[in-house]
Formats: C-alpha cells, structure tokens, sequence
C-alpha cells in the first residue's frame, strides 16, 4: 500500500496556503506533517480524507482495496470530536461502530485499552477533554482503517495516555497500517517528517 | 422537632411514615361527610342538580392554584436558601396540581355543556386554567427530561416563579373581562355570598381535597426521597465497578 | 335516604364525580406502586452490598 | 442496512433526550392548537373551518423549528465529515436521517391528531381525513426541507434565511394537504388531492436526499 | 454601556451575517404572509379579518424560530463563560442581548408592516395601529422567550421542548396584542387591550433578564 | 495577592471527582495544576473561575481590588475560545476588549505580539486551530487581568508559539500578575506543581 501526492496546491478562503507539495508514504510508516500554524497540516489530512478539493495535483492510493475509495479506507481524528452528549460513552461507540462497520464485538475491549471502561455507561457531556480524545482513539480502534489520518491527535492526552497511544501506533503499524499524523509535538514513535510551508 | 429537623431528608422520613396514616385516615373521614353533605344539598333554583358538579368543581380549581403556589415556596426555597426538600416538594407537587387542574377543566366542561350549552368557551378564566395545566405539564416534561435533579430543580424553580403570575390572571380573569364564567362567591373581600346550604358542604369538601392533597404529596415528596437515595447508591455502585 | 333525584343533566353529575374518583385513584395507586418499587430498589441494593456515604444500609431510615 | 439503521436509531434517540422525550412533540402540537384560538378569535365554527390550517400550519412550524439543526449539528461536532467518508452511500445517510427528523418531529402530529381534532371541535371523519393527509404529507415537509437544512451548513447560514429558503418550497405541499383535507370534510373529491400530495411526497423522497448529499459533497471544507 | 453597546452591536452584526442580512427578516414576514392565504384558503374577507393574526403569529413564529440560538451559541463557543466572568451585571447582559434579538428578528417585522397590510388588504389606519401593537408587544415575546433560552443553556435541551416552556408564557401576549389591533380596526376601545400590552411588555423586561440571569447563574457548570 | 483554597470539594454528574484539596499561590508564582485524564484538572479551574460551585469548601483572594470579586479580576482561557466565527479577527478582539474592559488602544499590537497581524482582517472561521488559540492570547493581553487561569494553553501552538507564549507568561509574572494553569505538558518557565487526583 503506498499513499502518494503530486503538486498539491491548497487554497482556503481563495488564498494560497501551499502549493508543489509532494509526498509519498508506504504501509508500515508514519507520516509526521509539520509546519507553524497555518501552514495547512490540517488542510492536507482533510485532502486525504477527501474533505477538500485539492485547486490542483493529485493524490493516490497504490495496493489498497480496489472497491473502495481512498476516503473509505482511512479514519480520521480531527480536532472536532464527533461525539454526541446527549449519548453514553458506548452508545457513541456502537453507533460509529455500526454506521463505518468495524469488528462488531471488540467495542468494550477497545475502550478498555484506552482506559475508559468504568466510564461506559456515563453521557459523553460528562467527560473531560482527555476523556473525549480517548474515546476518539477508542473509535479508531473499533472501525479499523488500514489508514489513519490524526490531526494534533495527543493533545489532551496525559502521559499515560500519550505511550498508550504510541504502543497502539507502533501495534498498527507493524500489522501493516499507514499513518499520515499532523503534530507539533514528537509522537513517540518513529516518523518521516513532512514539512510544509516552510515560509508562512 | 423544630422546622430545621425537618431540613434533614431522613427525620422527615421518619416524620411522614408516622403521620401518613392518621392523615390518610382523617382525609377518607372527611371526604365521606363532605360526600354525604353535597348529597343532601338541596337543588338550586337556577341551576337544578347541576349544582352539584360544584362540590367538586370548586375544590379541584381552589386546588390547582393553590399547589402552583406551594410549587412558587418551594422554588423559593431552591433559588434562595438552597433547601434540598424544597426541590423533592415542588417535584412531587407537580403531578399532583396537573391531576387536580385536569379535573377543574373536566369538570367544568362537564358542568358547562347543560350550563352554558358548550363543553368548551374560549373565555379569559378558562383559558387561563388551561393554560395552567399546560404549564404544569411543561414542568412534569422538564423533570423527566432532566436526569440530573438538582440541575431541573434550579431550572424549574425558575419556570414556576415566572408562571406563579398566571395566578391572579385565574383569580381575577372574572373581574377583569367579562366571562361565562361566574365572579367568585366564596373567596372575595366582604365574605361569601353563597347559600349556606351550599357553603358548608362546598367547604367541607375543600378541606377534605385539601387533606387529601397533603397526603398524596407527603407520600410523593416520600417516593423522590428514596428515589434520589437509589439513584446515589447506584451512582456509587456504577463508579465502585473496577 | 331517598334516592338522589338528579334531573335531566344526571349523566352530566354522575360522569364528573366517576372522572373525580378515577383520577384520584389513579394518583393513589401510582404513588403507591411507586413506594413499593423504590422500596424493592434499596432493597436491592442493600443486598448487592452498596452503602450509603454515613456508613448506613440502604433501606434503613433513620 | 445496519448502518442506515444505526443513523436511524441515534438521531431519534438524540431528538428524544434533547428535545425531552415522545410526549413532547404531542405537547407542542397541543400547544399550538390552543395558542390559535387566541390569534383567530374564540369563535368556534370558524375554528373548526380552519381546523385543517391549523393543524398543517403546526406540522410546518414543528419542522422549520427543528430542521436548521439537521445537518447543522453533526457539521459542527464534526460527525459529518466522518458519515460522508463513510461507506454508506451520502445519500442513503441523509435519506436516514430525514427518515429519523420525521419520526420525532412529524409522526407525534399525526399521533396527536384526534386529540387535537376534538379541541377543535372536528367530527371523526373529518378528523380521520386529516390524520390521513398529515401522514402522508408531513414526510414532504421534512424532505423537502432538508434540502435548506444542507444549504445552511454549506453556507455557514442559518436563522431565518433557512426558513426563507424551505418556505417556497413546501407550498405545494400545504396546498395540496390542506385542500385534501377540506374536501374530505366538505364531501368534495377528496382522491384527486391526495394523489397529487402522496406524488408530492415521492417526488421529495427522491429529489431531497439527492439535492441535500449534493450541496453537502461539493460544500464542505 | 459601552459594554453594553458592544454586547448589542455584536450580536445584531452576527444575526445580520449568519441570518442573510436586513433584508431576510421582512422578506421571512413576507413569505409567511403569502404562505397564509394558501393555508386558510383565498377568500380575502376572510384574510382582511384575520389579518392581525397573522401578523402576530408571524412575529412569534419569527422569535421562536431564532430565540433557542439566543444563549446557546454564546454557550458552546464558551463565549458565555466569559460574559458571566465579567463586570457587567448579568441581567444587564442578558437584557442587551435580548435587545440585539429583538432588533435583528422583531423590528424588521414592524418595518415591513405597511408592505404587508397592503398584502392582507388593510386600510391606512388599521395598518398603523398593527404597526403600533406590534412595536409594543414584539419585545416582550423576546423578553419572555429569553427564559426558555436560558433554560435551554441550564438543562442542555433544545428543540420542540423548549418550544413547549415558552408558548404558555407569550399566549397573554398574543391575545392582547391582537385584540389591540382588532379593537382598532373594529373601531372598539383600543386603549384598554393596549394598555394591557405596555404592561405586559414592562413587566417581561424586568422578569425575562433577572429570571433568564438567575437561571444561568444557577445552572452553569 | 494570593490565592487559597481550603478543603474544596469536586462534584460532577452526582460523582465525587476530588475532595479535601488545599492550594496557595502568590502574586508572580505560576501554580501547575497537573494530573490525569479526567482527574479534575478544568472543574479546580472553572471553581476558581466562578463558574462552578464547590461541594464544600472555599476559595478566596488575599490583596487584590476590594470592589471586584475574583472571577472579575480573573481572565480564563479555555478550550473553547469563544471567538465568533462570523466576525473577523479584529472584531472578536475588539468586543471582547469593549466587553471586559481592557485598555483600550494595544488591540492591534497584541495580535501583532501573537503574530497575527497580517489575519487581522480574516473572519476567525479561517482560522487553523493554532491561529484561535493565538487569537485568544491576544485577548488574554488586551483585557489586562492580574490572574491568569489557562486551560492546556499550549495545545495546537508550534513551537515558536510555545516559546512566544513563556515570554508572555513570564513578562506577566515579573508585573505581579498570577497563574494557575491546567497541563500535561512542560510549560516553559518555573511553576509550583499541584497535583491533584493522585488515584484516579
Ligand atoms: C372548563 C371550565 C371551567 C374552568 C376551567 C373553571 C375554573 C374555575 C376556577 C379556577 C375557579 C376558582 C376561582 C376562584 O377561586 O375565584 C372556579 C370557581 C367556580 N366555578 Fe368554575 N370553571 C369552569 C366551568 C364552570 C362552570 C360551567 C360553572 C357553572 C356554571 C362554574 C362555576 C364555578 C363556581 C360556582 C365557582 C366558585 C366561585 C366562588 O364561589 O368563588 N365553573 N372555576
Ligand atoms: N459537565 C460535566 N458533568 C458531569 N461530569 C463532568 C462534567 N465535566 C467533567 N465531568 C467529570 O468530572 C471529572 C473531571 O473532569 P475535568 O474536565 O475537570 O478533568 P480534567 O482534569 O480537566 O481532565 P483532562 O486532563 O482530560 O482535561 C471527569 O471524570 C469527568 O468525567
Ligand atoms: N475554513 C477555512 N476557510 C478559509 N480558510 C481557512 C479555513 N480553514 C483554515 N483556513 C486557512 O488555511 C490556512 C491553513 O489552515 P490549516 O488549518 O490547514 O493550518 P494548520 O497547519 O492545521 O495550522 P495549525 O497548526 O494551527 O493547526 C490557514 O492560514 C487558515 O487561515
Ligand atoms: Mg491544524
Ligand atoms: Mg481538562
């Protein structure tokens, strides 16, 4: 599996935030986006996630499942936590469970791995940030995308919490898998840094 | 025991298990007199038998406004001094009022049709009172909508001292506009000008519905004690699970 | 006792005391069901061993 | 089909505990229906002519309240950028999650109806025949209207211009449900109406989910 | 006040860009307008007489349509954190705010009346004296309506139950304010109803800020 | 100026999060408030903040302006920022400034300070999440609090912004202002740490 792009360029709000950009990342690799603010990381994962039209270049997936599209191959772990409040922990997870049709059985075991089973049947709206943002890794887990695309996805997270989520990265790797991760803090693991927009 | 005593949620358990008998007793007592009494009443002249529909009538509307205005207390009591009882009280008000306020609009309704020759007038005092029931059942919707209590209490509490206004609108919707509906003839200044025949029995029942609703609602607000003592404890159990 | 003599608008009498006497058994019996079921509630949790925060069982009152 | 079931499940489910339960859709309509009499005047034989408009101008109010957040809410917790990466076709979902505004924002009115129909003093037939139409028309409503619902969260808009974009476009339908309903009650040709609104509701089933997962796809960013 | 002001300008800029501009408030009255004849049927005696209503259900229709927003947006940006936090007294904050409402969804209305009077085929006078009531009276739809967006914030509930709280609280508005503006078409005593609604107006500005401040006081977390 | 809190206790949702929690902090001190996910980190803030009633317990202020109370003399950036995405960059700031009273000529240099001085004009929905939380530094500049209460301040910032933001914490700190802050990581000057939740 191999995830490529050629001459991105990115325009938001009709203003050029980068262009040129060139990338090209294997399974088995994690793909450090870095950059100041501004420089479009969160702009380039939404290009991947086939959320932003690209204003010109292309990008590719080589070796994947030939039915699906590259968007239906990848979950993404944005800022915005798509989380309900008015559900329960579990609810929230069953329903992504579902809906993007993960492994129906592990739901309970991915939130025990992100150390939120005593919280299952609690109302999202009660949970601290740190809490959601492990909720969100718990949803990773469950829907099991070969390609992971993570925006800033350790904020919040305690230190606890940021080696948890290096070990489940580095397990996700070695099985295979594929990251593209916007950051501006060492994740923990070993990456290749992509860096952009080198004069903001 | 003085009325701080009563502050303590498990004294006034203790209070109501000893009292409830006794004043579900004496209610059942006066309500047969009352019974009794409004059976014997003679027909008015002017409105035959129908007269009758009165001895329930007037007490289940006197009721209905009289538990907002507990209800109004009550939430005076969570907004200023913060009563954990007053929110149990204006909880287990709630359903009681919207019950005796539904029976006030029936009954009405039904004493209307050979009256007034309809079931149902949009006129300022009936409107009011429907507007009161739907009040109350807006608050019974926002308590159940609100798992946390203490949260629907502050919130309810807010919403019952802004419809406690509705109340003099009932009261003097009569005075005010003219209505179907006749002026009051009990509870007005220079005393009642109703038929004694008709008083006594009518105020027997009120005190029999009155007894009766001090019953139903210290055995309520007895109900949302140990509901929120079964809702602690499961909460407790829930966060005690590894 | 003579019998009541209603008049014309009985049905109107009756009916209105029947709704009075439903309803309000209505209420009496929904507060009572509601007494028991919290009762076997605590009970319940008494048995699974939770205790309130002074140390005292579940069902107890004082 | 799970999918589809599960997006089902949890927008009624959120609707249910947001908006307070089942009842409350009953309430409000019992609401409105009492709140006209005040605007209309207390006079009964007109209230029982408009009892149609009545109930059909609560059914458009109840959906124009609760539309502007159909989209609007999963855009901003970021729910539907994941739904449109989804496997599930965009369409089909937003099919689903009309299916789901309907069931808690349409289907208490159509519940409610002979209640309703007895305030406003309507005999059985009359009411049965509004019952009816709503059941058919009020899917309209919502299918049509979440084709506005899809244009706020692509225009970063909301507030009144959502209304003013759906209003013109369920028109036809209050038309066509209103005159079906008043023929049932006046003994006209009752079937000529309601085929055109039951055609109404099918055109909408097929257009809204297209026009909404349309300006969606191409809106986003 | 010159927080105040800033408070009233923000939030009426904001209701200008999101809402579409000045002009989608009369054009949403408009819409309503012409939508009614389709739901009552087009017989224009009819319209003429109910034409108070109709303009009334308008204007309430309007407020509830955005009052849920009111303090809900400024709650989950954590904007009202920070209003909270800071000096100026919280009913005085909440009383700008629901001025900015009233100036972006209620004054269009009373601007519009004279277009929509020709519309519903009133004359000069009646027109003027629907204008006035609905001046009077609109505020005090928003100063009621703020405590249901209060409590909205409180409990974390929205939707058709929030319609529900607020109905009951704006019927007494309703009712005078139509019965002003048919008095004055009437030619019956037109001061008496409008009295009634002044009154009704001063009283929802003292109770809407101080309740909807309590209840956020009370109820933030 | 100092700030106390004695025997403060945390409920949330009906749970006890922390109890019997003691802290104190002087003018020119920067307090950590550091813990794990969900141990209570944001709801001490928010109680400092006024916007939460403790259980039990107090918290008070020694020394500061007697005719304020402390939520009024206290400035909190959270995670939510409060910007409204419909007005521009400099018309967030300005109302904020209108509305909380701040000095009021130095907007324009504040957001110069954070480095936005070329967005000024852009509406705050273009912004990338580290230009909101630059923008709400600008704020916490421009209303001039002495108390600081941040909640993981650093999170989404680069690391220029990081290093940016420690001088500013520093230059407050020197003119006897105040912080209490929530944080998992390092915040780049001296802080006095109190942990809280030690079992979660
Ligand atoms: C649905 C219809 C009706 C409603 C909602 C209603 C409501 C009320 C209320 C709220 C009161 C208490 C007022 C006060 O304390 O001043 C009352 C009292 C009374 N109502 Fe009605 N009523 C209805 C129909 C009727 C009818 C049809 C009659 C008889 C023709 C009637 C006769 C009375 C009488 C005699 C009183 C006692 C007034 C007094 O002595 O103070 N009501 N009603
Ligand atoms: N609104 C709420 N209602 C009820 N419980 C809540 C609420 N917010 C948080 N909690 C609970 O209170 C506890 C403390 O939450 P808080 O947000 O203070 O944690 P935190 O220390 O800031 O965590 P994090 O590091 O994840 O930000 C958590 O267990 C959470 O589940
Ligand atoms: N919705 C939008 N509309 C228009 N312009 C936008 C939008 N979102 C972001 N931008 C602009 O695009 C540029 C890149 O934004 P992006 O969010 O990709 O940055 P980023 O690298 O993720 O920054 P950060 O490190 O702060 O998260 C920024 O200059 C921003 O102003
Ligand atoms: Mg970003
Ligand atoms: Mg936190």
């Amino acid at each position: 599996m191999r995830l490529s792009g050629r001459g991105i360029r990115c325009m938001r709000g009709g203003r050029d935030v980068f262009s040129g950009l060139d990338f090209e990342t294997c399974a088995g690799e994690a793909l450090a986006v870095v950059g100041t603010n501004g420089s479009g990381k969160t702009s380039l994962l939404r290009m991947i996630a086939g959320l932003l039209a690209p204003a010109a270049g292309s990008i590719a997936l080589e070796g994947g499942d030939v039915e699906l599209t590259l968007p239906e191959q990848a979950h993404y772990v944005a800022h915005r936590d798509a989380l309900k409040p008015a559900l329960s922990v579990i609810e929230n997870l069953l329903f992504w469970q579902k809906f993007l049709g993960g492994d129906a059985s592990d739901a309970k075991g991915c939130l025990a791995t992100v150390g939120l089973d005593h919280a299952i049947h609690l109302p999202a709206a009660y949970l601290s940030a740190g809490q959601r943002r492990r909720l969100s890794i718990a949803r990773l887990l469950t829907v099991r995308r070969p390609i992971w695309l993570l925006d800033e996805p350790t904020n919040a997270l305690d230190r606890a919490g940021q080696s948890m989520f290096a070990a489940l990265m580095i397990d996700h790797l070695a099985r295979g898998g594929l990251i593209v991760a916007a950051t501006h803090m060492p994740l923990g693991i070993i990456t290749r840094e992509l860096p952009i927009g080198s004069a903001s | 025991m003085t009325l701080l005593d009563l502050a303590n949620p498990t004294r006034f358990l203790t209070l109501t298990s000893r009292l409830l008998p006794w004043l579900a007793g004496l209610t059942f007592v006066l309500l047969l007199i009352g019974l009794y009494q409004s059976a014997m009443a003679p027909d008015d002249y002017q409105q035959g038998a129908t007269v009758k529909i009165m001895f329930i009538h007037v007490p289940n509307a006197w009721l209905s406004m009289f538990v907002w205005g507990v209800m109004s207390l009550a939430a005076l009591g969570t907004l200023v001094w913060r009563h954990p009882l007053a929110d149990v009280a204006a909880k287990a008000a709630a359903p009681i009022g919207a019950c005796f306020t539904f029976l006030a609009l029936a009954t009405g309704s039904l004493w209307g049709r050979p009256m007034w020759g309809t079931y149902w007038e949009w006129d300022a005092r009936l409107t009011s009172v429907l507007i009161l029931f739907l009040m109350y059942l807006g608050l019974i919707a926002l308590w159940r909508a609100v798992e946390d209590p203490s949260r629907a209490a502050r919130a309810a509490a807010v919403l019952t001292l802004v419809g406690a206004i509705n109340l003099p609108i009932i009261k003097f919707s009569v005075d005010w506009w003219n209505t179907l509906h006749q002026p009051a003839s009990v509870l007005r200044l220079g005393g009642p000008t109703l038929d004694r025949a008709f008083l006594i029995p009518l105020l027997i029942m009120a005190l029999a519905f009155s007894l009766l609703f001090l019953t139903l609602h210290l055995a309520a607000m007895r109900n949302e004690i140990l509901r929120r003592r079964v809702r602690a404890l499961q909460l407790k159990q829930a966060s005690q699970l590894p | 006792m003579t019998a009541l003599s209603l008049g014309p608008y009985a049905p109107f009498i009756v009916s209105s005391y029947l709704l009075v006497t439903v309803v309000v058994a209505i209420l009496i019996a929904w507060i009572t069901i509601d007494y028991r079921r919290q009762k076997q509630r605590l009970r319940e949790l008494d048995a699974a061993g939770v205790v309130r925060r002074s140390g005292r069982s579940a069902t107890e009152f004082k | 089909m799970t999918a589809l079931a599960a997006l089902v499940r949890r927008d009624v489910k959120i609707a249910l505990r947001v908006g307070g339960g089942a009842l409350i859709g009953v309430l409000f309509f019992l609401t409105v229906v009492v709140l006209m009499p005040f605007a209309l005047g207390p006079d009964l034989a007109l209230l029982t002519r408009l009892g149609p408009a009545i109930l059909w101008l609560g059914a458009l109010l109840a959906s124009l309240l609760t539309l502007d957040r159909l989209f609007m809410a999963d855009h901003e917790d970021g729910s539907l950028d994941l739904i449109v990466m989804g496997r599930v076709p965009l369409e089909l979902a937003c099919a689903a999650k009309a299916l789901a505004h309907w069931l808690a924002a349409g289907l208490p009115l159509v519940i409610a109806t002979p209640a309703l129909g007895l305030l406003l003093n309507l005999d059985a037939t009359s009411t049965s025949a509004i019952g009816l139409t709503l059941l058919v028309g009020t899917p309209a409503l919502t299918f049509t209207g979440m084709i506005g619902a899809a244009l706020a969260v692509t225009l970063h808009r909301g507030g009144l211009l959502l209304a003013v974009l759906v209003l013109p476009l369920s028109i036809p339908v209050l038309i066509f449900g209103v005159a079906a309903s008043e023929a049932a009650i006046g003994g006209f040709s009752f079937g000529a109406p309601f085929t055109i609104l039951c055609a109404l509701s099918l055109i909408s089933f097929v257009i809204g989910p297209f026009a909404a997962a349309a300006s969606l796809r191409h809106g986003l960013d």
